[in-house]
């Protein structure tokens, strides 16, 4: 082992933090900048599901708060781009992995947003889910990435308390507005669940990974602490997931829960979701609809520059 | 009530509300990410200031309408915002020259207000007055920097200037209504000017010729770009009477 | 009320609808004139079935709904049209595969149901059957023209077909509504590619292979173009409450 | 004057029907060629004002009703640009002229609808003064016009009935129902009165194209004629036109009215009405998105005729 790998083991081992400058062996740094980059990928994808009830909102004060949701998506989408770019990626590069499909995000932003209480429940379960996932990520062993996580969950609580409170709402209102967000909630349920990734014993990563203190927990740990968290909140919301074997198990201390379909999350993560060719289309045109103004933007900058 | 301080009130309302409809409609169309987090920062500010101010009109009315009722439940005719926001953002020229042509009315107009005897409007214009300077002055910079960059962003930052100019006199267009309540808006073409021309000149862009000069926003006749805004946005809310969300 | 017929009966005129409203929404973009003269004529027997068919369901209802309040007056998820008819018109080549795809379909269903039990929907089914085997002309005549005609028409076409047969397989899907009355669509699969198979192979396009086959369309659960597609569609007779028109 | 000139004099003076086998002046031939395909044009831009409320129609019957009026107005655009076709017009000429703005089309299209009552006053009012411009047509020496415009003026007075029996409906509607019919009467009452041309004293082409039997009255004539006609129709409509100078001459045995603003006239023609930009650009774009069709079937065709 060579110095610079003793001084990398070392940081590990002692729980500090891993800085732009410091050397990291080649699998460290990929395996760093894929995960920061889908993450960033599925903040920016993110923005489209739920951007898309800005216009109608169906009340101002709905619209500022969502209008502000989606800019601090592009904000997150922002702080981790930078903190790939630490590690010597390329945003543009990054971009392009995206748009050409070549690149992932989080499969969640392939489903539909179909009524306005998609986005209470987006906030509640798919931030939610995000944030059991994230948490953890605030002690990553990579300082730019848990530096941005905290900032990062900070906000996302935010929405997912929004997102609840909306939901409360839309509960205390008309049958139809109860309808909607249960409506919302059967559509929702399962693929949040699919947000924590394979089970652990189909997840040959995640070894390296904890080793390596880029994760902290297993996808089925982080899994059961959501359902755990998320079946009180719907009892109280007086809504049901559609799970007929969800119950509590009082030897396990946890709920028990259905088999997912796993066969689905692979469907919709190689392509085939309601919605994965409309999202990376849409992102594509915003991309191609700029290149004329990043062009300008880099022309007249270098006019300036020559004058000076 | 005072009915023309309603009006005069609805039609700053108005104003801020559908430049910020139409603005949020771009938020995930930006040319860059940076521009994204820009363009949502200036339609909350932009929402927030229809919502002041409908709230105001609504209070100075006195007949229980909110700011939801009044940007929910009036037909098209009603809303007297100006002709100029509501039209298309067919690229980011037209975006730009759009808030740079609107922002830089209302931070003039908004200056008046926040030194005006009616408090309430002179303390949302004063909060108001902050914002808009920041959206005039990044409009200025993105101005500058296409009108100036390459051939094709002069040729569309000229089109989006040539076409949206004839639309800058309406707001300058004094009426009854204007000379009513608060501060007429007539007098501020010249310190708009001050402040544009030397833009498009920075920006190598010409100063279109004042000729068409297109009206009715004021009075509620809109382009009929405005039947599908208004309609969009209202879509969910008349979806469902009387609810609360 | 039989709700099973209701059901039925709804998914049909459902499908016209969403078809009539597509189609009418391209009127004066056609690429030649005689093209905006067929498209709207296409547009016009689809509203006409969807008129006969929304009628008769109301009347199965017997809750007093007319053609209007169920074209008007429903929400998004109580539509049951198939997901295809409400896929947008991104080009004149996505038209016309839509048009090819969906009026085999009808063409097919609605012969088995002018031979049915339910007279009235058998009456509405014969008439109908005549209107869209001219579609179904139009559309196979475009879409060998254009499959086999410039590199650049065959690459949209084919992307158009590739793009919209996912969404075939659900016209096909069978379920206790389709089950529970009229004539089960489900059988009509193999028939159904006899006709389109043929016109694909003529049109040199390939015939995509049988993967993803989304659905929900039947359940109410669309995708995110409808919910503007039913918006604009009630934005005016959603903002009048309860006149004629 | 030579034989074809004494032959094309004698048809004219007989009001026998000039056809497309016959030899024409060319001063005439080019006023035809005129004429036709900008009433062509205006057929064919005129089914944008309309066909924007197709979508949002709020009855079926409505939408039904406004859908097939518009197909009508596109088949009048096809018999108008056949007929300009026996002068040895091209179509795509015609449309070239159109679409870079070379030829006009009626300016009352470049007028708004801003609200389902505009459908209906669009009927009545501007479909009317079409009317009255159109049947002393069908008596146009050039033949093929001249039936053309019997079939179009059939579908028009059809069209006409329709637009009045909307209005007369919401007239017996709601109070802001009857204030849509108002407030459309008030803005479209002045163009229609411009639709019939300049005042005589400035219509230098008049007295050629009398002459020529291509027109039967002048301007101001059919002008009288329609505000003759429409005036009963508004007071059975319960509306009033937007001029207070308005009311009947005894004397005259017909009704006065107001000066017309002609400098508006002007604007509008020139290309500054509300929308000209909008209407020119729109049909601009679908007949740049519909080039690559129009080039595949050529293609299709040649390569079928090669087969053969």
């Amino acid at each position: 082992m060579t110095d610079l790998e003793q001084h990398f083991e070392d940081t590990i081992a002692a729980d500090h933090r891993i800085e732009p400058r410091d050397w990291v062996p080649e699998g460290y740094r990929k395996t760093m900048v894929r995960q920061i980059a889908q993450h960033a990928h599925s903040e920016i994808i993110g923005m489209q599901p739920e951007g898309a009830w800005i216009t109608r909102a169906p009340s101002l004060r709905r619209k500022a708060i969502l209008l502000a949701k989606v800019q601090d998506e592009a904000g997150h989408g922002l702080y981790l781009y930078s903190a790939a770019e630490t590690l010597g990626a390329d945003r543009g590069e990054l971009t392009e992995m995206l748009i050409s499909g070549r690149q992932k995000y989080s499969s969640i932003f392939n489903y539909p947003t179909l009524t306005f209480a998609d986005v209470g429940v987006i906030g509640w379960l798919v931030d939610g889910a995000a944030i059991c996932n994230q948490v953890p990520l605030c002690r990553s062993s990579f300082g730019p990435y848990a530096r941005a996580m905290i900032r990062i969950c900070k906000e996302e609580s935010f929405h997912q308390r929004q997102g609840y409170e909306l939901l409360l709402t839309l509960m205390r209102g008309t049958q139809a507005q109860r309808d909607m967000v249960q409506d919302a909630v059967n559509r929702w349920w399962w693929p949040s669940l699919m947000m924590f990734g394979p089970p652990d014993e189909a997840s040959p990563n995640t070894a390296q990974s904890m080793a390596w203190k880029i994760k902290r927990h297993t996808n089925d740990e982080l899994r059961q602490r959501f359902v755990d968290m998320s079946v009180p909140q719907a009892e109280k919301l007086g809504v049901t997931f559609p799970d007929p074997l969800l119950k509590w198990n009082d030897e396990r201390q946890h709920y028990d829960f259905g088999p997912i379909d796993w066969d689905e999350l692979k469907r919709v993560i190689s392509g085939n979701g309601p919605c994965n060719e409309e999202r990376i289309a849409n992102r594509r045109r915003a991309h191609e609809d700029g290149e004329w103004v990043r062009e300008a933007a880099i022309a007249h900058a270098a006019k300036k520059a020559a004058v000076v | 009530m005072n009915e023309k301080a309603v009006a005069y009130v609805l039609r700053l309302g108005d104003d801020a509300l559908v430049a910020a409809q139409r603005m949020a409609a771009l938020a995930t169309w930006a040319p860059q990410l940076e521009e994204d987090v820009a363009l949502a920062n200036i339609a909350l500010d932009l929402l927030g200031q229809a919502r002041a101010l409908l709230t105001y009109a609504g209070e100075l009315e006195g007949q229980g309408r909110d700011e939801d009722l009044l940007a929910y439940r009036r037909d098209e005719h009603e809303f007297t915002s100006a002709l100029l926001v509501e039209q298309p953002d067919t690229d980011f020229a037209a975006t730009m020259v759009k808030l740079l042509f609107f922002s830089a009315y209302q931070r003039l107009l908004y200056e008046e207000l926040s030194a005006g005897d009616d408090e309430t409007l002179a303390a949302i214009a004063a909060k108001s007055v902050k914002e808009v300077a920041y959206h005039l002055s990044h409009a200025c910079a993105w101005t500058v920097r296409l009108g100036d960059g390459t051939e094709e962003s002069k040729r569309r930052m000229q089109t989006a200037v040539d076409e949206l100019w004839p639309y800058t006199h309406e707001l300058f267009a004094s009426d009854s209504v204007w000379r009513g309540y608060g501060f007429d808006p007539a007098g501020l073409r010249e310190r708009w000017l001050g402040i544009v021309e030397p833009v498009l000149a920075e920006a190598t862009l010409e100063r279109p010729v004042d000729d068409w000069a297109p009206t009715g926003g004021r009075d509620g006749l809109h382009t009929e770009h405005f039947g599908y805004l208004v309609g969009e946005m209202q879509s969910l809310h008349r979806a469902h009477e009387g609810v609360s969300w």
